[in-house]
């Protein structure tokens, strides 16, 4: 990628390095702590899938159980290997048993820290190996198909119903989008634990729930088999399960997953400690999965103004970058997010929008930036959304971008039919195609609008990063510095969810992601 | 060219053509068949000489058409009566020297997005300091106490804190309306309103993309607002009809 | 998902959720009576639960619109039956091989755009040598005397030429259809055909892109192309109509 | 306008010294010709209007007259003035006399030279007085006016019936058109008069006729009066009748006509000597009168492959420049018509239409180009259209176009409707404001796909100007150099009104047009 923009390298770095500084700093104090969810995750991870009588997972009974029994703070893997060592029995037959109330927290016996660990430890071996093997399975999928060309297409589906969706998800899949996301249910990043089996009953979106990955992943690969491609699947890894839905995604090959540091603190007001806590675990799944997450730095540019406040995604990229490699991403797993949000009505607004996908792409050149459309000023007129939405895949196009959410006609209306999809693949195929390589032949106009507004977003951000980086990241969302949002340092949904470590404290998969990816060092290109 | 208002026709380029143009998907896959369900789904609306202009193979048994047609329908605009909300709107200066004058005492407001809608944007443009499209939101106002409870708050709540608040106003944002969850969420906040007897304390508002007064009114709102609202809008509703109340 | 093929209604993301977009212009100014009355429009046409999501001044007295609805309507997509030209397509060599020894003579085709019509790029592409993607033309077939008279040909010209030239099928093209003018124009060569005692002894067929098969046999044509033919389809046509009728 | 295409000068010195050549050629004996139309236009110039008991215009009848009495060799003025001189009556009152038989062509007494011709010229004055009139009032019209952005917005209307017409026009205008054109009825290029009084029966539009001109004049006349600018009405001066049109056009305040030396011939089989002579006096009114022409080449790219045929649009437009420049039109006055045509399927195929319009813009500055729409490749699927023209947009901002023809959503369906009108013009007002500057903040790649093209088009062109220069006009026409269509010399409709002036010929405007022109010089900017 060259330099096009004609970029102060110094900033870029004093960049990095500040975001680094705040990640790290938030670090300082992450592995203190472990979350409702982050255990529940590696119950899922040891197989603690189902439901009990009441209709609650068997991981939450389990988890509940062992946080009434104040045993939580050492983990959940402990106690289960206990359990194992002790009756032979699955992890999934002990949380039965237990949800049954025929086992009781208290009855499981104490055993020597190496035995447990031991057992822990092969467990969560077998679990690494089975997502190893997805992992395998998507990588040979891919190798055997036709390579998407970039950018790649990306649909949403939300019928909110599973079953409605795989066939729209394949429909669109025909029609040429090479990756689909399942969009959820508009209430379930509050819930405080993940439905089970098919649904059916969704509003704005359909639950995130292990049997509709399932469904709607053997439909993509239904239509992938039919045309020769692979059909990328997405969901969230976001709201109060975050690494729950990472396990769950790493089992059942999905291959994107919304993801990120902050959102669901900003959004939906979800407690700061949980969400840092939770987003670390989350990520270390995705990262040994081969996940690619997709950062949710868009969002803010709907709560505030795209161009007033479109360094603010700048920084927070930085940030998300830095926590994500800490969590063991890497580089070409990191779907930052931005967006073309800037008012349709800005006249040369589109040298601005040029300038912030340019930027972008330069600061991180092996990110697979994920690029959200217009949705903000779109409006009822599907016409004129349809044209924004092409130039929208114009700039996309000329700057290089990876992943390409596709804008929909009716954005400003409802969920997409099925043929607003069409009609966006449309849109964006055209777009691409006769524009093909318009990026190579443009150069742009040395301290000309473009180059001055990239160089001004850059030294925006490096500056917010730099006061950031002195007040602490929980000290700057308290201030609102990130989507117009001000969230208090104690405050939020689910912060009950949060405990303090146990020295005595165990769970094998960090580790033994660690230790898998130091191994397999290289493997991703 | 005089149009006949007691029976409108649409138009495309001459009086009482009734041109239309129609784009929609039939489940069956693509094909001369297709096109024919097209025209005579168009045909059962009443369009005169149907022409599918677009054909499109959607894949997995799906074929969207773009059609053209003549609407053989009419109306008769000149007996439309639409509810109105019927005061002037009136500036931020207005509505608060109208509360000062004739009320004597701020007024609480209490807003929120209710259910499990999270879009927040267009309920802060109302009341957040900062407004929208240069008008002050309700926070801004000296004569308006106004307290933004923020998204997915349950209807329970926000009329618990109303009451709490001893509110003069209630207002609520609906900006998700798939399978109409909007309706049931509003109906819902009356209805519970109604149980606790509150509803004739209180003003109820609605507000967000899909609502309008006509609706809200349906629904037992006192007035509902919608795209391109500003905060003075509602804010001299509020004003108005407080003070058409407080007079006997 | 099964579809009920007897009932087929407009899908948007749901089986028989009837979903569909319309627009449409209305000679009446913008406001909330105009965008009440194209919500009439669209449940007189059996849209339920009509939404305008835009409404446009085009001045003048002209308000613009674009209205999603739930289409209530249904068709029975099993019983659609479709007139087809029954013959297979066949290519170049198979025509030309067909005629040479089905026939034994030259096939002798007139084409021409006819009445004020002067949109020739259709009839060129099946006519002309060079052909259309990627299909040679009628020109070029060797089993073929193809002309083409051009465009603004009237069709009283066409017919004598035609005669004179000892056609074995008169090809016409009508492009402009505004005020159904093309209708009239097939119409009346029909008719002149038949007042000349020609019409049993010629294949008339005409093209162009809102032209049917099915909407050509109404119009007593033996055939009709719509957008996208290929010379072939049309030279498969001929030349299997004609071995047929060859037969006793 | 910068040389951002890198071109050689030295082809485009030599390209315009061809089709300078070229058109010379041609006045090597347009002069020797008049035509029937030629005569009929002196003859409406003069105040014949109307028509006779059976609808012929009295123009018609006149000529026909003195056609058959064999005096047409001499012009229609002579005889005009000599019964002017002998009569006193008014041209107007005499062609109507003609008409009802109450006069013989054969009863007008000859006189003394001096005096038919003193007559003549004052007759001409004071119609050059009038049309000057009416230009004046054009040019206060326009300088009270706002005015307009560039490009300027022209749309069209064509409903067939006048009055729907004037009110479609107006619409247009008061939803921000600045050029309104009235489409002609399919048939009229190739009526032998022009239709007469307010008409409401036309197919794919509009007859032209004077009174027509007039009534849109007056609507859009109010639209300029309600929004403070300046609408430009547009019609056809095209066809068997061209000069004629132009006299009605210049009476009539029309501000832009169709208006090519070479449409008739290849797209109506007009007769090639007919059209040449007819576009020459044709020419000279619409110069007289500060009418902008506008040229036809983007016709070409209907008929022949967009891409593979750009060149020939260019030396085309070489070609109508110099014929132009010969009958007194200034470069502002020449609209050079091209066209964005390529097939949208095509890779890179932006990019090619960005080269060609940058290079009608490099090769033309000073011509107000006439930027032609999308039409051959566009579907039903109004979606896909209405983005295409988007990106037409985008290409006519980038590249400085001045007349665009705004592409109608429906151009594949039906001639537009009001919806289609404003749906455009809000189409074209997002781009030109969003991408206003964009074309000062883009440098093409040295050597690139954009300036190889141009480069190669220009060669192109000057290769197949500098055969025509060898081979002629009229030749290259019979071999199909033009949008693949050949015409022969001789044939073609209308050759039978070409008539070889007699010695004693005479037609006053022509000197009249040329020494105000000298007088006026400098007036246009
Ligand atoms: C911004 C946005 C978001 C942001 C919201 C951020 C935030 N804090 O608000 C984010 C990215 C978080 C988001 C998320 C989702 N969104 Co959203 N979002 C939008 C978007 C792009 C713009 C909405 C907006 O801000 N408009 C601007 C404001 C100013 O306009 P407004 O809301 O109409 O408000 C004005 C008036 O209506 C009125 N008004 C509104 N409320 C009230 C109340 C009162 C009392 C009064 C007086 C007036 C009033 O005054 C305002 C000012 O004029 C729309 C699409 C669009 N272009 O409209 C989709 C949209 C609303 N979202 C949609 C969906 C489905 C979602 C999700 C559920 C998707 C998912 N499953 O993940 C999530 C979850 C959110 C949830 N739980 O509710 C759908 C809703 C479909 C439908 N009709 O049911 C839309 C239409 C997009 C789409 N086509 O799918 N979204
Ligand atoms: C090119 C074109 C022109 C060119 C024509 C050049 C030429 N020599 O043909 C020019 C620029 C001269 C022109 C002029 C006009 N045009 Co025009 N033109 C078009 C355009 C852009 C494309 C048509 C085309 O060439 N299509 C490509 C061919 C290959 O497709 P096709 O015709 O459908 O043919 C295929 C099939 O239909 C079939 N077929 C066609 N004919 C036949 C016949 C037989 C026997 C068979 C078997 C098959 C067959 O086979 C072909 C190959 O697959 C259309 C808009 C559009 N995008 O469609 C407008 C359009 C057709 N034109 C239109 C109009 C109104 C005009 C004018 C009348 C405008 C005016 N008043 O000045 C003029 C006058 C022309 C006249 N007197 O008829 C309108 C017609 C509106 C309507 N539905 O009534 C259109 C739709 C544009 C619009 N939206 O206003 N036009
Ligand atoms: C990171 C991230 N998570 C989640 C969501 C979706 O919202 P919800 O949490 O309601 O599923 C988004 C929305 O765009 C997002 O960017
Ligand atoms: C120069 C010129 N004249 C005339 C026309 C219109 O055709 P007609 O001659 O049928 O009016 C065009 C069409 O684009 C044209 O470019």
């Amino acid at each position: 990628m060259a330099n096009k923009l004609d970029l102060d390298r110094t900033k870029i770095d004093l960049s990095r390095k500040m975001a680094g500084k705040i990640a790290d700093r938030l670090h300082a104090w992450i592995g203190d702590y472990t979350t409702t969810t982050t255990e529940r995750a590696a119950a899922r991870l040891l197989g603690i899938d189902g439901i009990d009588a009441a209709g609650v997972p068997l991981a939450n009974v389990m988890v509940e159980k062992l946080q009434q029994a104040g045993l939580l703070e050492r983990g959940l893997v402990p106690w289960l290997s206990r359990a194992v060592v002790a009756g032979g029995e699955t992890p999934r037959e002990i949380a039965q048993a237990l949800a049954d109330g025929k086992l009781q927290v208290q009855d499981v016996p104490d055993c020597p820290e190496e035995k447990w660990r031991a057992t822990a430890d092969g467990l969560a071996e077998k679990a690494a190996a089975q997502i190893s093997a997805v992992r395998a399975e998507r990588e040979s999928r891919i190798a055997k198909a036709a390579p998407p060309s970039k950018p790649m297409l990306y649909v949403i589906v939300a019928t909110g119903n599973v079953y409605e969706d795989a066939v729209q998800a394949k429909a669109a899949a025909l029609q040429g989008a090479d990756i689909v996301a399942v969009i959820r249910h508009t209430g379930q990043s509050l819930l405080d634990y993940v439905p089970y089996g098919p649904t059916s009953e969704g509003f704005g979106g359909t639950y995130a729930t292990q049997e509709n990955f399932r469904i709607v992943r053997a439909a993509l690969d239904e239509a992938g088999e039919e045309t020769g491609r692979y059909i990328r699947l997405v969901n969230y890894a976001s709201g109060l399960c975050m690494p729950e839905i990472s396990a769950m995604g790493a089992m059942e090959r999905l291959d994107m997953m919304l993801n990120d540091a902050m959102y669901g603190i900003l959004f939906r007001d979800i407690n700061m400690r949980r969400t840092f806590v939770d987003q670390h675990f989350s990520r270390m799944i995705n990262a040994f999965a081969g996940i690619i997450i997709n950062t949710g730095e868009d969002n803010y540019l709907t709560t505030t103004d795209a161009f007033d406040k479109g360094y603010t995604v700048l920084a927070s990229q930085f940030i998300n970058e830095q926590l994500a490699l800490r969590s063991g991403l890497k580089e070409e797993q990191i779907g930052l997010g931005h967006a073309f949000e800037i008012n349709p009505a800005m006249e040369d607004g589109l040298l601005m929008e040029i300038a912030q996908a340019q930027l972008c792409r330069e600061l991180f050149p092996k990110s697979p930036l994920k690029y959200m459309p217009p949705t903000k000023h779109v409006t009822g007129n599907i016409f004129k959304t349809y044209l924004i939405n092409g130039m929208y895949n114009l700039v996309a196009v000329m700057t290089g971008q990876e992943i390409q959410l596709l804008g929909m006609l009716t954005e400003a209306i409802h969920t997409p039919f099925i043929s607003d999809r069409y009609l966006s693949i449309d849109n964006a195929g055209y777009i691409f195609n006769n524009a093909r390589h318009l990026g190579d032949e443009l150069i742009y106009a040395p301290g000309g609008k473009v180059q001055t507004r990239a160089a001004y977003l850059l030294n925006e951000a490096c500056n917010m990063l730099q006061e950031i980086e002195k007040i602490g990241l929980e000290t700057a969302m308290e201030r609102g510095m990130f989507a117009d949002i001000k969230r208090t340092r104690e405050g939020g949904k689910g912060g009950s969810g949060v405990v303090k470590k146990d020295s005595g404290y165990y769970n094998p998969f960090p580790g033994l992601f660690g230790a898998h990816a130091l191994a397999a060092e290289g493997r991703l290109s | 060219m005089t149009v006949d208002l007691g029976k409108v026709k649409t138009y495309g380029d001459t009086l009482n053509d009734g041109a239309m143009q129609v784009s929609f998907t039939l489940p069956v896959p693509a094909g001369d068949e297709a096109r024919e369900a097209a025209r005579q789904i168009a045909l059962k609306m009443g369009l005169e000489s149907p022409a599918v202009t677009e054909m499109a193979d959607l894949g997995a048994g799906f074929t969207f058409f773009v059609l053209y047609g003549k609407c053989t329908h009419s109306v008769d605009f000149a007996s439309i009566k639409i509810p109105k909300q019927q005061q002037k709107i009136m500036n931020f200066k207005e509505v608060n020297s109208l509360i000062k004058s004739e009320l004597g005492r701020k007024v609480v407001v209490v807003a929120a997005c209710t259910g499990s809608d999270a879009h927040t944007v267009g309920i802060d443009a109302i009341i957040n300091m900062k407004g929208y499209r240069g008008e002050y939101g309700l926070e801004r106002y000296p004569e308006i106490e106004a307290y933004n409870l923020g998204s997915q708050v349950p209807n329970a709540e926000l009329l618990a804190r109303a009451v709490e608040l001893g509110a003069d106003a209630i207002l609520v944002s609906q900006v998700v309306t798939q399978k109409n969850i909007h309706l049931e969420n509003l109906t819902e906040l009356v209805e519970l309103a109604e149980a606790e007897g509150l509803r004739d304390r209180v003003l109820l508002i609605c507000g967000g993309p899909r609502i309008s007064h006509e609706l809200a009114i349906e629904l037992g709102y006192d007035a509902g607002f919608g795209p391109g609202t500003l905060p003075n809008h509602v804010a001299s509703f509020i004003a108005v009809e407080l003070v058409r109340r407080n007079r006997p």
